[in-house]
């Protein structure tokens, strides 16, 4: 474009211009970098020193601007110029800080920042504004997926703020679960009685609420389109199809209580043994009388077992705890204690679990007399009389209790529809043409809740037990499909009043990502980012590569198998990026182009001068902070790295490290999150996939007669400062004892 | 079904924790216990308890009433208090001991021959007798509880101290024919009466 | 006019030639010198005491601390019953706070009490020595009539039980009261601020009923107290005085230690420091002679 | 900063820490104004002070990075620090709050440069490590800061120390002469993310906190096995600086206490069993853990780090509220004395440290909240009369990270609703 006017501004604060020569740092940016203009200030981030470069973008039409100053991370406020596009020399916290003073490393001090100032500039060139604001999903609607009291609250909140929702439920009634509940649990103070559930109360608070329209008897049939732009085909129990657009989807499909037939043992599937939706049913059936079994005879005694088919070590049941079953048990032990003070009751638990203010409830039970015995059910029998065994875990001995109801505490199972760790297997079979696979892929895809049309599979990824939660503790809500929010027990396992606040957390999401995508701005962790991929789809070699390591399902493909970006559920990590084998992905202000260039612009010194040339890669989430951080602490590390910071090492291709090699580099070391099940990376799989890649790079070395050491992959964590510098000080006396790349001269 | 195992399953009702909510000093406390266990390791005898306070509470709940009254821990309680201020749950811990051992030194259950409980008969026979409590008789008494043998025996393994006592002018032998008392010891007496008739009448004792 | 006035309840120990005669006697010199005047509640009974449980139950125990409590209302109207003894002081305030509490426990008792033409209203106050003197007065007033200091004498505060649990003293933790110390602090002596004993049980009334085990915690509480390089002891509690005192002889004979531990009372230290003589002080009450503070006493 | 920056479509967010942040950035990301005030000079919290999370490990500075690139591009939000609320008058939809902003003799000048630390040589307790070391009286409250300011100690300010840090700074950024100021702001809604705080252990006597150099709190312990606290990540013991290998912690000290705080502050059993693994990291197969509890709370999945916990050879449970502890005067050591309630067994246990797991109190008792906020008896806060303050995080409830910010989230959206309805009113 002929329009750019590139500007470099060097800071000499701080002590840069102590230790730096800045004339020529100066000199370089004039000549190597091309820039236009290039101006020193002796304190660049302040009023003045902003001013000076806001004059040069009014008045001399600078597009373009390049800070030689401190880390990106700082004076970032100052340093940001609408329209114009940045890039950051690190000169304080990359060279001063952590170079060794003095002036025996005056030199290398000096070629480092120089280095920076070229790579600063070369990026700068690279780079154009992102234009953004596609405008193309509009559509601020919000479905929501499930009828029950998550959803129903969901609704609620999002017409609250202003917003129409859509709420599909399969059955022909509002309320869910909830709905088969006598009361809840308390959930203000005294915290010392259940309460009514509400369900009624709020489903006609829907009903009345223009803003919210309801389709029950009715699930959904397709799933297709993006954040602002999806299209819902919704199925009635009759087989009409309506359709709906929306901008985005909150999931509040809710649970299933385990199977008690599976815990025969514990008298699943016998008389007067229920589970505790069994034990609601009874009291809703008495309605405040005295709560009779099946056979109608009243219930006098009563034993509550806790952990029914859960916490369970064997593998057999669920091997974790539901968190609400303490107190809904004490909930179901007050309808007997306050209907008849005489009748007996047992809570028979391992670590009675009442979180928070739950203890204000569990010493109410108490006060009513329901007793609460620390031991471990080994058998229930049912029948007239039912019998529980168990071992007595204070009293340590072997007992029995009899009583004329059994009720077990078993577990919630997430409704999440299809796990698609199982999904993609059978789904690559059956692409292969296996014909049983087939068959078992339309099976599967029957069970899928929101039957999305994405190429990677027609649900939401599920983290642990099949919930569909977010793997990230500072993040619940940040989901592997942009615009789609979990809510209520299919997240995790919950009670009414932790699933009704989640549901207005999921509401906020969903509002945010419609409007988000209406200003063609990203989501969370980038969020507010313009920039989208952009393929140029005359190279592609339909490889796949990109639409399958997406780790946000944002990619799907054409009939021939070419890549359809949805910009909007695109979160920009660059995952894409880094996956081409052909580089014809770019990002307008992050691409092949604006790291390939500063990987060339680096002053790669002769053999003979032994001065090593150390390429880092560096996640910016974690790693390029640790980085910082060792600057900050005055931690020294070797003068003969150069770093960029990346998006995700996800996005690192594979060319920036050949060309690194190539052009006489000795080693190149990536910095990346923790990968594995305990995964930081805040794109989900970028680590993993910058490891694997780096593990097919070999071949790539061998012919090029390298060592495989000269490239080098590590997992960094943020309070790593004094970890980064031993690794790289430990990697540049590594290169050392190898020697001088022998590529040296030939790039 | 057989007795044994009837007994077993009607081990945990409620029966006997009914009854010492019914019968026992602060006994309505017992079932707000969410078996911590700081009470047994606050007592200073702990080690001479058979049964822990905490787990006193847990077999009045699994209905272990004989084992519970025939018990000797109770009578271990030194009444410093050091259970009842760290109790989480704030049980009056030291009174539904003192309650426990009552009740079942009552009921006869209480282990015969228990030195605190005989200590304790004794010193409330003393002080009801003139109001006041003659330390000399009810030491002498104490000492000669096993029979005048090893009364003496122990009263002269004692009689330093008691010496002691004597010429510090803290022990007065003249007590031993009367020493201090209420006046209105008539008043006093029914009073104690009176108050004995109404608890016995309600912890069902006066039948 | 005396400057305080108290419904005062010695308890059964410490009437003259009983175990704690000492107490009384030296309370009463304190009390002189502080301008307090003390009634004895007419015609007062024993508290019962925590031992009674056993044999005398809930009611008539309580019923028995309503009679004094009755008496003090009556003839001593206004004045707030203090007690010096630990037992007395917990038996009648447990009372009381119980009356306080149920209207049936105190239905029940005037019952009781109407049998000897005695009915209470529910208005006294029960304290202990040791609040009046801090709260009514407060270290500083503590010191004012001081004529002698303790200075050299270093002194562990052993504060025990009953005057430390389950009420204490306002202010203090149950764990590590602190009163003891800044009384000895306040009257010139070093206080032994990290004896770690003093909140230990003495064994109470089971130094009679289980002598081993009683002895076993007082070693704990003397040696303890050596350990630290205490000269003597000091304690708010008859029981706890007579216990620590008097069988440190018997854990010589037994276990070959060479106890001899003086244990005395704040009073007693406070006499000597208003200038009281040994006798005003009740020295000679003393199982275990304290030189140090017949010495200062004499002076 | 002046009152024009707010108006009754603004929303205030009282505290910077991981709830607080949360709020402020969500309703920011929707679109709406948001003024977020800390009292502390920097954000991030109780949360910042952590070495790790449960159940992954992660550290918490991870998130704080991601939240503080979104503060840092995200012009909705408005930042003030060491900043409090004073008064808040007026009603939903349009509040007028006073705030008291603290002098940091920095101003915006400063480019965190450390000249003035050099310069100082007076020290000061360091809060970021709860008093466990000291700090230059001139100082940046920790490496991830933000704002990235130095901040002087008023306990210099007016003395010769001040003026060192004056003459030191290259820009001019020092300036003694700050004053502390009052601000005014209109605001539509108020969201209250005002935090925790550790349960005063000295208040748990049996203990011997107070008493006992050995003892510690679960949160000291945070700072001893983080790398960037006083010991640079090494587990010693604050008595005599020895390595502790054999830790005791102790559950519920404070919470599910009516002598103390009668609610269960959730988050314990789960910190104390990821303390477990601290001492793992440190030691190996040589540490030894024994976690003294009641119940031990793990819910939902966490019960999957609690039985990775248990698997763990060198980490034993006891079942047993400790009665008390003592020292072991030759050696230092505390000695635990109790009962395991599991069959009645005595044990009187000697540790190298015991760690109590403190349960958490709302940051804001004792403090004067405006009429209109609704407490419950533990001091969290339940929202206001007229539905125009909410509480968020665990100034609501005791909650861990997670749901803290699901609970922020939540309160975000109301507060959303407010200003939103305002502005439907006034378009």
């Amino acid at each position: 474009m002929a329009d750019n006017k590139y500007a470099a501004y060097i800071c000499s604060g701080c002590g840069i211009g102590d230790a730096m020569k800045v004339g020529q740092l100066e000199n370089i940016a004039k000549k190597e970098g091309k820039m236009a203009i290039v101006k020193s200030h002796p304190f660049l981030c302040n009023a003045e020193g902003v001013q000076t470069i806001k004059d040069d973008i009014a008045n001399e039409a600078v597009t373009h601007v390049c800070i030689a100053a401190c880390s990106r991370r700082a004076k970032t406020e100052a340093f940001q110029f609408d329209g114009v596009a940045v890039s950051r020399a690190n000169l304080r916290e990359g060279v001063l800080w952590v170079v060794a003073a003095g002036k025996d490393h005056d030199e290398v001090r000096q070629e480092m920042a120089a280095d920076y100032i070229r790579m600063g500039c070369a990026e700068l060139k690279k780079m154009t504004q992102p234009a953004g604001n596609r405008k193309e999903g509009s559509s601020k609607r919000i479905l929501v997926v499930g009828g029950g009291m998550s959803g129903m609250t969901a609704a609620l909140e999002i017409a609250a703020a202003g917003y129409e929702a859509v709420i599909v439920e399969k059955t022909g009634a509002l309320g869910g679960m909830a709905a088969q509940l006598w009361k809840r649990q308390p959930f203000k103070e005294p915290y010392s009685a259940a309460q009514e559930v509400g369900v009624g109360e709020t489903a006609a608070k829907i009903a009345a609420n223009p803003l919210i329209k309801v389709h029950l008897n009715s699930t959904i049939a397709e799933t297709s389109g993006a954040p602002g732009r999806f299209l819902i085909k919704i199925a009635q129990e009759s087989g009409a199809v309506s359709e709906e657009s929306v901008g985005a989807i909150v999931q509040a499909t809710g649970f299933t209580p385990y199977d008690v037939a599976k815990l025969p043992k514990l008298g699943g599937g016998q008389p007067n043994v229920v589970d505790q939706a069994g034990l609601e049913a009874l009291a809703k059936t008495a309605n405040g009388g005295a709560i009779k079994r099946a056979d109608g005879k009243e219930v006098k005694s009563v034993v509550f077992v806790q952990c029914a088919g859960q916490r369970d070590e064997t593998g057999t049941h669920l091997s974790y705890c539901s968190g609400h079953c303490c107190g809904t048990s004490i909930k179901q032990a007050t309808y007997f204690k306050d209907q008849n003070p005489e009748i007996d009751t047992v809570v028979m638990y391992q670590d009675l679990r009442m979180p928070g203010m739950g203890e204000d409830f569990y010493r109410s039970a108490q006060e009513r007399g329901v007793i609460f015995t620390k031991g471990k059910a080994s058998k229930v029998s049912g029948g007239d009389s039912c019998a529980v065994t168990f071992k007595d875990l204070i009293l340590d001995e072997e007992n029995t209790i009899a009583a004329d109801l059994v009720v077990l505490a078993t577990g919630q199972v997430p409704n999440a529809g299809v796990d698609l760790e199982a999904w993609n297997p059978v789904v690559t079979a059956a692409e292969g043409g296996d014909e049983a696979a087939k068959v078992q892929r339309d099976a599967m895809r029957t069970t899928s809740v929101l039957k999305l049309n994405y190429r990677q599979g027609p649900d939401v990824p599920q983290f642990k037990h099949g919930f569909a939660d977010s793997h990230f503790i500072c993040f619940p809500y940040e989901t592997r499909r942009t615009g789609i929010y979990a809510a209520g027990p299919v997240r995790r396992p919950m009670d009414i009043l932790q699933a009704t606040d989640d549901a207005t957390g999921a509401a906020l999401k969903a509002i945010q990502a419609v409007e988000n995508a209406a200003l063609g701005r990203a989501a969370h962790p980038r969020s507010g980012d313009l920039s989208f991929p952009k393929a140029r789809l005359e190279g592609c070699t339909q490889c796949k590569r990109c639409t399958v390591e997406c780790p946000f399902g944002a990619i799907d493909e054409d009939e021939k198998r070419f890549p359809v970006f949805n910009e909007e559920r695109c979160r920009r990590c660059g995952t894409c990026m880094g996956a081409c084998p052909v580089r014809v992905i770019s990002f307008e202000n992050y691409s092949c182009d604006t790291v390939g260039s500063q990987v060339k612009a680096v002053e790669i010194p002769d053999e003979d001068e032994e001065k090593p040339r150390v390429l880092v890669l560096a996640c910016e989430n974690d790693a390029y902070p640790a980085l910082d951080m060792a600057g900050l602490a005055r931690l020294n590390y070797s003068a003969f790295v150069r770093i960029i910071p990346v998006r995700c090492l996800g996005s690192v291709n594979t060319i920036w490290i050949t060309d690194a090699l190539n052009a006489g580099y000795d080693g190149v070391m990536m910095m990346g999150c923790k990968k594995g099940d305990e995964y930081q990376c805040h794109f989900v799989k970028g680590s993993e996939l910058a490891h694997y890649r780096m593990s097919k790079i070999g071949d790539t070395l061998k012919q090029l007669g390298l060592e495989p050491e000269r490239v080098q992959t590590q997992e960094v964590a943020i309070t790593d400062n004094t970890r980064v510098v031993k690794l790289i000080n430990d990697y540049v006396a590594e290169l050392d004892k190898l020697g001088p790349s022998p590529m040296k001269g030939f790039g | 079904m057989t007795t044994a195992n009837q007994t077993a399953i009607e081990r945990y009702r409620n029966n006997f924790l009914r009854e010492v909510e019914a019968n026992v000093e602060e006994g309505h406390m017992v079932k707000m216990c969410m078996q911590c266990g700081v009470c047994a390791g606050s007592c200073p005898l702990g080690p001479a308890w058979q049964h822990s306070p905490q787990k006193i509470f847990m077999m009045i709940r699994a209905g272990k009433r004989d084992e519970v009254l025939g018990s000797d821990s109770m009578f271990m309680c030194t009444s410093c208090y050091n259970c009842m201020v760290r109790c989480p749950r704030q049980l009056p811990i030291t009174h539904i001991m003192h309650g426990l051992a009552n009740y079942a030194h009552r009921l006869g259950l209480a282990p015969k021959g228990q030195p605190t409980r005989d200590f304790a008969t004794l010193f409330w026979n003393n002080l009801i007798k003139k109001g006041r409590v003659n330390e000399l008789t009810l030491t002498l008494r104490h000492y000669f509880r096993g029979g005048l043998v090893a009364g003496i025996k122990e009263a002269l393994s004692m009689q330093s101290i008691g010496l002691g006592l004597l010429l510090a002018k803290r022990l007065n032998p003249m007590e031993i024919f009367g020493g201090h008392g209420v006046k209105d010891l008539k008043g006093f007496h029914a009073i104690i009466a009176k108050a004995k008739e109404i608890e016995d009448r309600k912890k069902g004792f006066s039948a | 006019m005396a400057k305080k006035e108290y419904a005062f309840y010695p308890g059964c120990s410490s009437q003259l030639k009983a175990s704690a005669s000492n107490y009384l006697v030296s309370t009463n010199s304190m009390c002189q010198a502080l301008d307090i005047k003390l009634t004895e509640i007419p015609d007062w009974n024993c508290c019962g005491a925590s031992i009674g449980y056993c044999e005398g139950g809930e009611l008539p125990r309580v019923a028995i601390n309503a009679r004094n409590f009755a008496q003090a209302e009556t003839h001593l109207p206004g004045q707030d019953i203090v007690a010096t003894c630990a037992a007395c002081w917990l038996g009648a305030r447990e009372s009381k706070e119980r009356l306080d509490a149920s209207a049936q426990l105190m239905k029940e008792t005037n019952e009781a009490l109407a049998a000897a033409g005695l009915h209470y209203k529910g208005e006294v106050e029960v304290r202990h020595m040791v609040e009046v003197l801090i709260e009514d007065f407060g270290y500083e007033g503590l010191k004012a009539p001081m004529k002698k200091s303790l200075e050299g004498l270093k002194i562990a505060g052993y504060v025990g039980c009953q005057t430390n649990r389950p009420f204490g003293i306002a202010g203090e933790s149950f764990e590590n009261p602190l009163y003891l110390d800044k009384m000895v602090e306040t009257l010139g002596g070093e206080a032994l601020t990290k004896y770690e004993q003093k909140v230990t049980c003495c064994g109470g009334a089971l130094a009679f009923s289980e002598p081993e085990k009683s002895q076993k915690q007082i070693r704990d509480i003397v040696e303890s107290a050596y350990d630290h390089g205490a000269e003597m002891i000091v304690t708010p509690c008859p029981l706890c005085q007579a216990n620590v005192e008097v069988y440190q002889s018997e854990i010589n004979k037994k276990q070959g230690t060479k106890f001899n531990m003086p244990v005395v009372y704040y009073s007693q230290l406070m006499t000597v420091a208003y200038g009281g003589s040994a006798k005003d002080a009740a020295l000679d009450g003393q199982l275990i002679r304290t030189e140090k503070l017949e010495k200062i006493a004499g002076k | 900063m002046t009152a024009s920056i707010a108006t009754n479509q603004t929303i205030l967010v009282v505290g910077g820490g991981i709830s607080g942040m949360t709020a402020a950035l969500e309703a920011a990301e929707c679109g709406k104004q948001v003024v977020l005030v800390e009292k502390a000079p920097v954000l991030g919290g109780r949360t910042a002070r952590l070495y790790r999370y449960f159940p992954k490990m992660c550290h918490p500075t991870c998130g704080l990075e991601i939240n503080l690139r979104r503060i840092k591009q995200n012009r909705n939000v408005r930042l003030m620090t060491m900043t409090e609320v004073t008064a808040v008058s007026g009603s939903r939809g349009n509040y007028s709050v006073t705030l008291k902003v603290a002098p940091r003799f920095v101003n915006e000048h400063c480019t965190a440069c450390g000249k003035c630390a050099e310069a100082v040589s007076a020290e000061v307790p360091n809060p970021w490590n709860y008093g466990l070391d000291k700090m230059k009286a001139a100082y940046l409250p920790h490496n991830m800061a933000y704002p990235q300011r130095y901040v002087i100690d008023p306990s210099i300010v007016g003395t010769s120390e001040g003026e060192k840090a004056k003459a030191a700074c290259p820009v001019g950024a020092v300036d003694l002469e700050m004053k502390e100021e009052s601000v005014t702001l209109q605001v539509g809604a108020v969201i209250w993310a005002t935090g925790w705080r550790p349960y005063d252990a000295n208040k748990i006597q049996p203990y011997g906190y107070d008493r006992f150099a050995n003892v510690i709190t679960s949160l000291e312990f945070e700072r001893l096995a983080d790398p960037q606290g006083p010991t640079g990540g090494k587990i010693l013991r604050p008595g005599d600086g020895k390595e502790a290998k054999n830790i005791a912690f102790i559950q519920c000290a404070g919470s599910r206490d009516e002598n103390h705080l009668r609610h269960c502050s959730r988050i314990c059993c789960m910190a104390s069993l990821k303390q477990t693994q601290y001492v793992r990291e440190a030691y190996g197969e040589a540490g030894k853990s024994t976690i003294y509890y009641i119940d031990i709370r793990a819910i939902d999945r966490f019960e999957d780090f609690y039985q990775m916990v248990q698997k763990d050879a060198t980490v034993s449970f006891v079942k047993s509220k400790v009665a008390k502890i003592v020292e072991n005067k030759e050696n230092g050591n505390p000695v635990l004395h109790g009962v395991d309630t599991e069959g009645y067994h005595r044990y009187a246990t000697e540790h190298d440290l015991v760690v109590l797991a403190v349960g958490m109190e709302p940051e804001i008792t004792g403090v004067k909240l405006p009429d209109d906020i609704i407490l419950d008896s533990s001091n969290f806060i339940e929202g206001s009369k007229d539905g125009g303050m909410f509480g968020a995080g665990s100034a609501a409830s005791p909650l861990d990270v997670n749901r803290s910010v699901q609970s922020a989230t939540a309160a975000s959206l109301h507060a959303i609703q407010i200003v939103n309805k305002t502005a439907r009113a006034e378009a």
